[in-house]
C-alpha cells in the first residue's frame, strides 16, 4: 500500500463517483459538473500512468473546452427537470441488464491480464517524446486530424448559422 | 387376312376422325361414308372369321407401357369366342349404320351422329379383340364413352343430358370394380394377359378367397355394363338417345360386353363356386325383376329396355350355372331379335313421333312390314317354338336344371312367362286395336330402314338353328374348341323342357291376348293397386339412389364446403394473422429512434459476446 | 515501475464505459447523451494510455493515439452541439425520442 | 455454355427483345413475344433429343466456396437433366408458347410488361427443372415466385390482390421451410448436389434428422402441390389469375411440388419417405376425395377445375406413397398428364371468357348449340380429366393405382371412390355448361377461330399421344425411375 496506490484509489473513486452522480442528478448543469469531476480525476490517473502531457491536454480540452461548449449548449436550450427522466423504463431495465452482462463479459476478458513489467521512461521528457513521435511518425494522421478539425469547425458554424438566417 | 385384323377396330375409328373433322364439308355424304366403311369392316371381319375357323387362335402384341420391370402390351387376340363376337358386332353395327341413314335423315348433326356411332362400334370391336384385361378395360371405358355421347346426342334436352350423365356414372361405378379386380389380379399373377390368368388359375397360384374376391369385383364391372341389378337404372334412361343407338347399345355392343366379360374370365369363375352362385342369383333376380317392371311401362322403348335387362339377366343366369355356351348363344340370338325389335320400334317412332304406347294402336294396317318384323321379334324373344329365342332360352333352362338350381329354375320359368306377356302386351297395344292416331300423319318408312329390319328378321327366325340338338351344336362346338376349361359341361336338352318352354311362351302370349285384345280381365283394380304403382315407378330405385347416393355425395360435398369455409379458412386466417402480426411488429419497431436502435444493436452484441464467452471463447 | 496492475485501470475504464453506455442509451436529453458519449470516449482513452504504459507492446504511441482521440472528440462535441442548437431552433426541444426522422 | 444453360437463359432473349423494343403498339409486342417464346421450345426439343441420344448434358461451374469449421462447402452452378425433368422442361416450353399465344387475346393492357414477366417466370421454371443442386434449385424456385406475384396481382380478376398475396405468403412460407431443409442437408452432407447428397444419406444413419428433412420437404412441396389443408391459395389463384397464366400455373408450377417430392423426397431421402409413406398415402387420399367432393358443389367452373386439380394432385401423392416402380411412374405420368389437361382446360376457359365474360355454371347452358367445337373441346378435356382410356389421364391413374394396390390395397380401394367422383363432378360441370337448352345471354358467339383451334389441338394431340402410346414417356423415364428406386431397394 504505497502512495501511488492510495492516489489511484482516490482518483478512481472520484471518477466513478462523478459518473454515478451524472446518472442520478436531476439538473443538467449538475450533471455536467459531475462529469467534470470524472474528467479531472482521469487527468490525475494519466499522471499516474506517466502521461503528463495527455493529462494536461485532458484538463485543457475536456475540463475546459468540451465542458464550456456543453455549458453553452445547455444555456442556449431550455431544460425542465422532467426532461432528465429516462424515456422508457423497460428499455432502461433491458439496457441495464445488457450493460451488466457486458460488464461481466468484458471483465472475464480483462481479468488476470498481464503483459509484463511495462515501459520504462515514458515520463522522462514526455512531451518531447510525444512531439517526436507525432512529427516523425504520424505526420499524415496529424494533418488529417487538422483537416477534420477545420471541417468540423466550418460544419459547426454552418449548421448553427444557417437555421438562424432562415429564421430571419 | 388375319394379320389385318387390326383394321377391324381401326376402320370405324378412322370414320370417326374423318367425320368429326370434316363434318361441315361432308354433310349428307358422311352417312354414306360411314355405311361404306362399316360395310368394309364387316367384310374384313367375315374374312377374318372364316380364316379363324381354320386357324383357331391368333395373337399379336406390341409393347405399350413399360413400368420398370413390368411390361404391359397391347395387341389383338382372336379365338372362337371373340371371333364370334366380332362378326356379330360388325354385322349388327353395319345394319344399324344403314338403318340410321333413313332414321336420322334431316337431323342437324347428321355427320356427328355417324361419327359417334363409328366410335362406339370401334370401341366395341376393340373390346372383343383384347388379349389382356387392361386393354379390355380401356375399350370397355371407351364403349361407355360412345354410349354417353350417343345417349346425350340430343344434348339440348335436359332428360338426355341427365341420362347420358347417369349412364356414364353408373357404368363407371361398375368399372371401378373391374379396375380393382384387374389390379388385384395383376399383383397375383404379374400379368394381365388372359392366357396367363387362365394359367395362374389352373395352376392354383391364387388362393380361393382371392379368386372369389377378384371374380366378384370383375362381376361388378359386368353388372354396371350389362345393366344388372342394382346398377341397371341407367339402361332404361339410355332410351333418350336416338333409337338406332338404343338398338346398338342393347343388342350387340355395350350391354353384351358385361356377359362377354364374364365369358372371357370364365376360368376364374369356374374356380370359385361362390362367385358363380352370385352371378347366377344376380342374373336370375334381374331377369324377373326387370320383367315385372316391363309389364306396366307405357313407353315403347322403356319396355324394350326392361326386356333387355331381363334377357341379360337370363344370360348371366346361364353363365352362373355353367351354361357357358347357353349364355353366349342367347347373347347371339338376342342380338338379332333385340336389334330387330328396336329398329322396328324406331320405325314406329319415326312414323308416329311418339313413344307412348297408350297413344298408339292399330298400326299394323299402315306399317305392315314393321308390324310383321316386330311380331317376328316378339315371337323370338318370347321363345316361340322354332324361333331363335326358343332354342337359346331352352338351353339356358336346361343348364339351370342340370345344375340342380331348382329355385332359380322356377324364377327363370316365371321370368320367361312374363317375357312373353309384356312383349305381346306391347305388340297388341301398338299394332292392334283401334287406332288412336290419325293415320295420314304416319310417315312412310324408307328403304334404308326396311332392309336392315328384314335381314334381322331372317336372323331372328333362323339364328337359333346354329346350335340345336337336332341339327348340330355348331356354336357350342366352335366355342369349346381349344377352350379346355369348358370340357364336359355341355348340357343336353330334353323333350319335357322344350314342351315346358313352349307352354310357357304360348301361355304368356295367350294371357296378353286375353287381357289386351279381348279385355277379358278387369284392369281397374290392378291399376290402382300399390303393386302396380310400385312397378310403374320401377320399385322406386331411381328415387332411392337419388335420395341416398346423389344427395349423399352432394351432402358430403357441402359438408366439405364447411370444412373449407371454417377449418381451412382458419388456417389462412392464422397464417395471414401470423404474417401481419409479424410485419406489424416489425413496422412498429421502426420508430426512427436512434437510441432504441442502438440499444437493440448493443443488446445483440452483448448476446453474442456472452454466448461467445460462455462457450469458452477466450 | 508502477505497482498498480493493468487490470485496475482496465476495470476503471470498463466501469466508466458502462456508465457512459447506460446513460447514452437511456437518457432523453441530447446533451446528456453527448456527455455520456464523452465519458465513453474517456474510458477508451484511459485504456489507450494504460496500454501505452503497461500493454503488450508498451511505448509512447498509445499516448499519441489518445491525443488524436481527444481531438476528434472535441470536434465531435462541437458539431454535435451545433446540430443540437439547429435542431432546438427548429423543434424547440432537445429530447432524443422526438428525433424520429429515421422512420420516414 | 452448354445447351442446357442456353435453354435456361433463352427466355431472356424474349425479355431483352421486349425491353429493347420498348413500349410498342400492342400488335408488335405480341408478335415479338410470340416469336421469342418459340426459342425455348426449339432449344428444349434439342435438349430432349440430346437426352434421348444419351449425350451428357450436365454442366458444372465453380461458384462459391467457403469454410465452416473443418468442412469446406462448395457451391457450384450445376445443371443436369434426368428423364423426369426433361419431360417437364418440354411440357413447360410447350405450355409457355401456348400461354403466350393465348394471352395475346386476353391481355389488353400493359402487355409489354406482362410478357416480360412471363418470360422471367419461364426462366425460373426452366431453371428449377434443370438445376442439379439444391441451392440452385432454391434460387430458381424463388425466381418463379416474383413474376407470378405481379402477374396475378396486376392482370388477375376481381380478387387479384388478395390472391396474389395469399400466393406469395403461402409459397414464401413454403420456401422458408425448404430453405431450412436445404441448409440442413448442406451442413450434414456437405454438398447440395442431388446425387452426392443422395449418396451421403444412403450410407449415413441419422434417421431422426433425415425424417425431419423429409417432413420439411413434404411441407414445402406440399404447399406447392398443394396438399390439404394448405391449398386455399391455389384455389384463389385458379379463380382469379388470368387464364393464360393459370395454364402455366396449373400446368407447370404445381408440378414443381411433384417434381420436388419425387426427386428430393424419394431421391435423396428414400428411407424417411418409406417411413412417411402411410402418412403421404392418407394425405393423398384426403386430397383426392376432398377435392372431388368439393368440386361437385362448386358453382364456378374455375373453382371446379381448382378443386379437381387438388383431387388430381392427390393421385400424385398416392403414387409417391406407393414407392414402387408403378407408383412413382404413375406420379410422373400424372404430373405430365395433369399439366397438359389443365393447360387445355384453362386455354378453353380463356377462350370462353372472351366470349361470355363469365364462367359461372349457373349462367352458362347449352353452349354446344352455338359453339359446338368449343363445347366439344370442353367435353374432351373433361373426359381426359376423368381418366378416359386413350388419353393421358387414364394411363397415370391406372399406373398409380397399380402401384398403390401393391403396398396399400385398402387405401387404393378407398381411392377408387375418387375415380367415380371425378366422373361425377367433371360431367356435372361440363354438361351444365355445354348441354341443355341454350339461353341467349351473350349474344352471338363465334365458334373457335384458327388461332384458338390450333393451340387447343396441339394440347389435345399431346394428351392423346400419351394416352394411346404411353411408352413415349415411359421409356424416357425408365432410367430415372431405376436410379430413384435404388434407394428404396425395390
Amino acid at each position: 500500500m504505497n502512495g501511488e496506490f492510495i492516489a489511484f484509489l482516490i482518483l478512481s473513486f472520484t471518477a466513478i463517483l462523478g459518473g454515478i452522480l451524472m446518472l442520478n442528478l436531476k439538473k443538467v448543469v449538475h450533471m455536467l459538473l459531475s462529469v467534470v469531476l470524472t474528467f479531472v480525476s482521469l487527468a490525475g490517473i494519466y499522471v499516474l500512468l506517466s502521461a503528463e502531457f495527455v493529462a494536461v491536454v485532458q484538463i485543457l480540452i475536456y475540463s475546459g473546452a468540451v465542458t464550456i461548449i456543453l455549458a453553452f449548449g445547455i444555456m442556449l436550450t431550455k431544460h425542465t427537470a422532467r426532461d432528465e427522466r429516462t424515456s422508457n423504463r423497460l428499455r432502461a431495465a433491458l439496457v441495464g441488464v445488457g450493460v451488466l452482462v457486458f460488464f461481466f463479459t468484458v471483465y472475464g476478458a480483462i481479468d488476470n491480464l498481464f503483459f509484463g513489467p511495462g515501459a520504462e521512461g515514458l515520463h522522462v521528457e514526455n512531451t518531447q517524446q510525444i512531439g517526436e513521435r507525432i512529427f516523425a511518425h504520424y505526420v499524415i494522421p496529424f494533418e488529417l486530424v487538422s483537416i477534420v478539425l477545420l471541417v468540423a469547425l466550418m460544419g459547426a458554424i454552418v449548421l448553427a448559422r444557417k437555421e438562424g438566417e432562415e429564421n430571419k | 387376312m388375319i394379320e389385318f385384323a387390326w383394321l377391324i377396330p381401326a376402320l370405324p375409328l378412322l370414320t370417326f376422325l374423318l367425320l368429326i373433322v370434316l363434318r361441315e364439308k361432308l354433310k349428307k355424304a358422311s352417312g354414306y361414308v360411314a355405311v361404306l366403311i362399316s360395310g368394309i369392316t364387316f367384310i374384313v371381319a367375315t374374312l377374318v372369321f372364316l380364316q379363324l375357323i381354320d386357324v383357331g387362335n391368333f395373337l399379336m402384341e406390341w409393347s405399350w407401357l413399360t413400368i420398370g420391370s413390368i411390361d404391359i402390351s397391347f395387341g389383338i387376340l382372336l379365338n372362337p369366342l371373340n371371333g364370334l363376337m366380332l362378326l356379330l358386332v360388325a354385322f349388327i353395327s353395319f345394319l344399324i349404320h344403314m338403318y340410321s341413314l333413313g332414321y336420322m335423315d334431316g337431323d342437324q348433326r347428321f355427320s356427328t351422329f355417324f361419327a359417334y356411332l363409328s366410335l362406339f362400334t370401334s370401341a366395341m370391336l376393340g373390346l372383343v379383340m383384347s388379349p389382356n384385361l387392361l386393354q379390355f378395360y380401356m375399350f370397355w371405358e371407351l364403349v361407355g364413352l360412345g354410349s354417353f355421347l350417343l345417349i346425350g346426342f340430343y344434348f339440348y334436352k335436359n332428360s338426355a343430358k341427365q341420362a347420358a350423365k347417369k349412364a356414364f356414372i353408373m357404368t363407371r361405378i361398375g368399372d371401378v370394380g373391374l379396375l380393382i379386380g384387374l389390379i388385384l389380379l395383376f399383383w397375383q399373377t404379374n400379368s394381365l394377359r388372359f392366357v396367363d390368368i387362365y394359367q395362374a388359375v389352373t395352376n392354383g397360384d391364387m388362393s380361393g378367397g382371392m379368386i372369389t374376391l377378384i371374380a366378384i369385383l370383375i362381376f361388378i364391372g359386368a353388372i354396371g355394363k350389362s345393366g344388372q341389378f342394382p346398377l341397371h337404372t341407367w339402361l332404361p334412361d339410355a332410351m333418350e338417345g336416338p333409337t338406332p343407338v338404343s338398338a346398338l347399345i342393347h343388342a350387340a355392343t355395350m350391354v353384351a360386353a358385361g356377359v362377354y366379360l364374364v365369358a372371357v374370365m370364365y376360368p376364374l369363375y369356374m374356380a370359385s363356386s361362390l362367385a358363380m352362385m352370385i352371378v347366377a342369383i344376380v342374373g336370375a333376380f334381374t331377369a324377373i325383376y326387370a320383367a315385372t317392371i316391363g309389364l306396366v311401362q307405357n313407353d315403347l322403348k322403356q319396355v324394350l329396355a326392361y326386356s333387355t335387362i331381363s334377357q341379360l339377366g337370363f344370360m348371366m343366369l346361364a353363365m352362373g350355372v355353367l351354361g357357358y355356351t347357353a349364355g353366349i348363344f342367347h347373347l347371339f340370338t338376342h342380338a338379332f331379335f333385340k336389334a330387330l325389335l328396336f329398329l322396328a320400334a324406331g320405325s314406329v317412332i319415326h312414323a308416329v313421333h311418339t313413344q307412348n304406347i297408350k297413344e298408339m294402336g292399330g298400326l299394323n294396317q299402315k306399317l305392315k312390314l314393321t308390324s310383321a318384323v316386330f311380331l317376328i321379334g316378339a315371337l323370338a324373344i318370347s321363345g316361340f317354338p322354332l324361333f331363335s329365342g326358343f332354342f337359346s332360352k331352352e338351353e339356358i333352362l336346361a343348364s339351370v336344371w342340370a345344375e340342380g338350381q331348382y329355385g332359380l329354375f322356377i324364377i327363370a320359368i316365371v321370368a320367361a312367362f312374363l317375357t312373353s306377356v309384356y312383349m305381346f302386351r306391347l305388340y297388341f297395344l301398338v299394332f292392334h286395336g283401334e287406332s288412336k292416331l290419325t293415320l295420314d300423319k304416319v310417315k312412310p318408312v324408307p328403304m334404308t330402314m326396311k332392309i336392315p329390319m328384314m335381314v334381322l328378321a331372317l336372323f331372328a327366325i333362323f339364328s337359333g338353328f346354329f346350335n340345336t340338338s337336332w341339327f348340330g351344336t355348331y356354336i357350342a362346338d366352335f366355342l369349346e374348341e381349344g377352350a379346355t376349361y369348358l370340357e364336359g359341361i355341355h348340357h343336353g336338352s330334353s323333350i319335357w323342357l322344350m314342351l315346358l318352354a313352349t307352354v310357357v311362351s304360348l301361355g304368356g302370349i295367350a294371357l296378353a291376348y286375353l287381357i289386351y285384345v279381348k279385355n277379358a280381365l278387369n284392369q281397374e283394380n290392378w291399376k290402382t293397386s300399390g303393386t302396380y304403382q310400385m312397378l310403374l315407378n320401377k320399385y322406386y330405385m331411381d328415387e332411392f339412389y337419388d335420395n341416398t347416393f346423389v344427395k349423399g355425395s352432394r351432402g358430403i360435398g357441402l359438408g366439405f364446403q364447411y370444412v373449407e369455409k371454417y377449418f381451412v379458412r382458419l388456417i389462412i386466417l392464422f397464417i395471414g394473422d401470423l404474417v401481419t402480426t409479424f410485419s406489424r411488429t416489425g413496422s412498429k419497431s421502426q420508430t426512427g429512434q436512434a437510441q432504441t436502435y442502438t440499444a437493440v444493436a448493443f443488446l445483440g452484441l452483448v448476446l453474442f459476446a456472452a454466448v461467445y464467452m460462455l462457450k469458452g471463447g477466450y | 515501475m508502477t505497482t498498480i496492475p493493468l487490470q485496475a485501470y482496465l476495470i476503471l475504464a470498463l466501469i466508466l464505459f458502462c456508465i457512459g453506455l447506460f446513460g447514452a442509451l437511456t437518457k432523453r436529453n441530447t446533451i446528456i447523451v453527448l456527455i455520456c458519449i464523452e465519458l465513453m470516449l474517456n474510458a477508451v482513452n484511459l485504456n489507450l494510455v494504460a496500454f501505452s504504459q503497461l500493454g503488450n507492446n508498451p511505448g509512447i504511441t498509445g499516448q499519441v493515439f489518445s491525443l488524436f482521440t481527444i481531438t476528434i472528440a472535441a470536434a465531435e462535441v462541437a458539431v454535435g452541439m451545433a446540430i443540437l442548437i439547429a435542431w432546438y431552433r427548429h423543434k424547440n426541444g432537445v429530447n432524443v425520442d422526438e428525433m424520429d426522422g429515421l422512420k420516414d | 455454355m452448354g445447351t442446357l444453360s442456353l435453354l435456361v437463359f433463352s427466355p431472356f432473349i424474349g425479355l431483352i427483345a421486349l425491353l429493347l423494343a420498348g413500349k410498342q403498339s400492342d400488335n408488335i409486342t405480341k408478335r415479338i413475344a410470340a416469336f421469342s417464346s418459340l426459342i425455348p421450345l426449339i432449344l428444349s426439343i434439342l435438349v430432349y433429343a440430346q437426352y434421348q441420344a444419351g449425350s451428357g448434358l450436365s454442366e458444372i461451374l465453380r461458384w462459391v466456396q467457403f469454410e465452416v469449421g473443418e468442412q469446406t462447402l462448395t457451391l457450384n452452378y450445376e445443371l443436369a437433366v434426368d428423364g423426369f425433368s426433361v419431360i417437364l422442361i418440354l411440357l413447360t416450353t410447350i405450355i409457355a408458347v401456348l400461354a403466350v399465344f393465348t394471352s395475346s387475346w386476353q391481355i389488353k393492357q400493359n402487355s409489354h410488361l406482362f410478357f416480360m414477366l412471363m418470360f422471367l417466370l419461364e426462366f425460373g421454371i426452366l431453371g428449377v427443372f434443370s438445376a442439379d443442386n439444391l441451392i440452385l434449385f432454391f434460387i430458381f424456385f424463388e425466381i418463379t415466385l416474383i413474376p407470378m406475384f405481379f402477374l396475378i396481382g396486376k392482370w388477375g380478376g376481381t380478387d387479384r390482390e388478395e390472391s396474389a398475396f395469399s400466393y406469395i405468403i403461402y409459397n414464401g412460407l413454403g420456401s422458408m421451410v425448404l430453405l431450412i431443409a436445404i441448409a440442413a442437408i448442406f451442413v450434414t452432407a456437405g454438398t447440395t448436389n442431388f446425387s452426392e447428397a443422395a449418396e451421403y444419406f444412403r450410407t449415413s444413419n441419422e434417421a431422426g434428422l433425415q425424417l425431419g428433412i423429409a417432413i420439411a420437404f413434404l411441407i414445402a412441396f406440399g404447399v406447392k402441390l398443394p396438399i390439404f389443408p394448405l391449398h386455399s391459395w391455389m384455389v384463389k389463384v385458379h379463380v382469379h389469375a388470368p387464364p393464360a397464366l393459370v395454364m402455366i400455373h396449373a400446368g407447370v408450377l404445381l408440378k414443381i411440388g411433384a417434381y420436388g417430392l419425387i426427386k428430393f423426397g424419394v431421391g435423396i431421402l428414400p428411407a424417411s419417405f418409406t417411413t412417411l409413406a402411410p402418412l403421404i398415402a392418407i394425405l393423398g387420399l384426403v386430397n383426392l376425395l376432398y377435392g372431388a367432393y368439393l368440386a361437385l358443389v362448386q358453382e364456378e367452373l374455375r373453382s371446379v377445375l381448382a378443386y379437381s386439380s387438388i383431387s388430381h394432385m392427390g393421385i400424385i401423392l398416392l403414387g409417391v406413397a406407393a414407392l414402387n416402380e408403378a407408383g412413382i411412374q404413375g406420379a410422373i405420368f400424372q404430373s405430365v398428364s395433369h399439366g397438359l389437361i389443365s393447360a387445355l382446360f384453362f386455354l378453353l376457359v380463356g377462350i370462353l371468357l372472351v366470349r361470355t365474360r363469365t364462367t359461372n355454371l349457373r349462367k352458362l347452358s347449352g353452349l354446344a348449340r352455338l359453339t359446338p367445337v368449343l363445347a366439344g373441346f370442353f367435353l374432351v378435356a373433361a373426359l381426359a380429366g376423368l381418366g378416359l382410356p386413350g388419353m393421358s389421364g387414364f394411363v397415370s391413374e391406372f399406373t398409380v393405382f397399380l402401384g398403390i394396390f401393391e403396398n396399400m390395397p385398402v387405401i387404393g380401394a378407398i381411392g377408387t371412390l375418387g375415380i367415380i367422383m371425378t366422373v361425377v363432378y367433371m360431367l356435372r360441370a361440363i354438361l351444365k355448361m355445354t348441354y341443355g337448352t341454350y339461353r341467349n345471354m351473350f349474344g352471338d358467339m363465334n365458334d373457335l377461330g384458327m388461332g384458338e383451334l390450333i393451340p387447343a389441338t396441339i394440347l389435345l394431340i399431346c394428351i392423346v399421344v400419351i394416352g394411346v402410346y404411353p411408352n413415349t414417356i415411359a421409356l424416357t423415364v425408365q432410367q430415372t425411375l431405376e436410379t430413384l428406386l435404388v434407394g428404396i431397394g425395390g
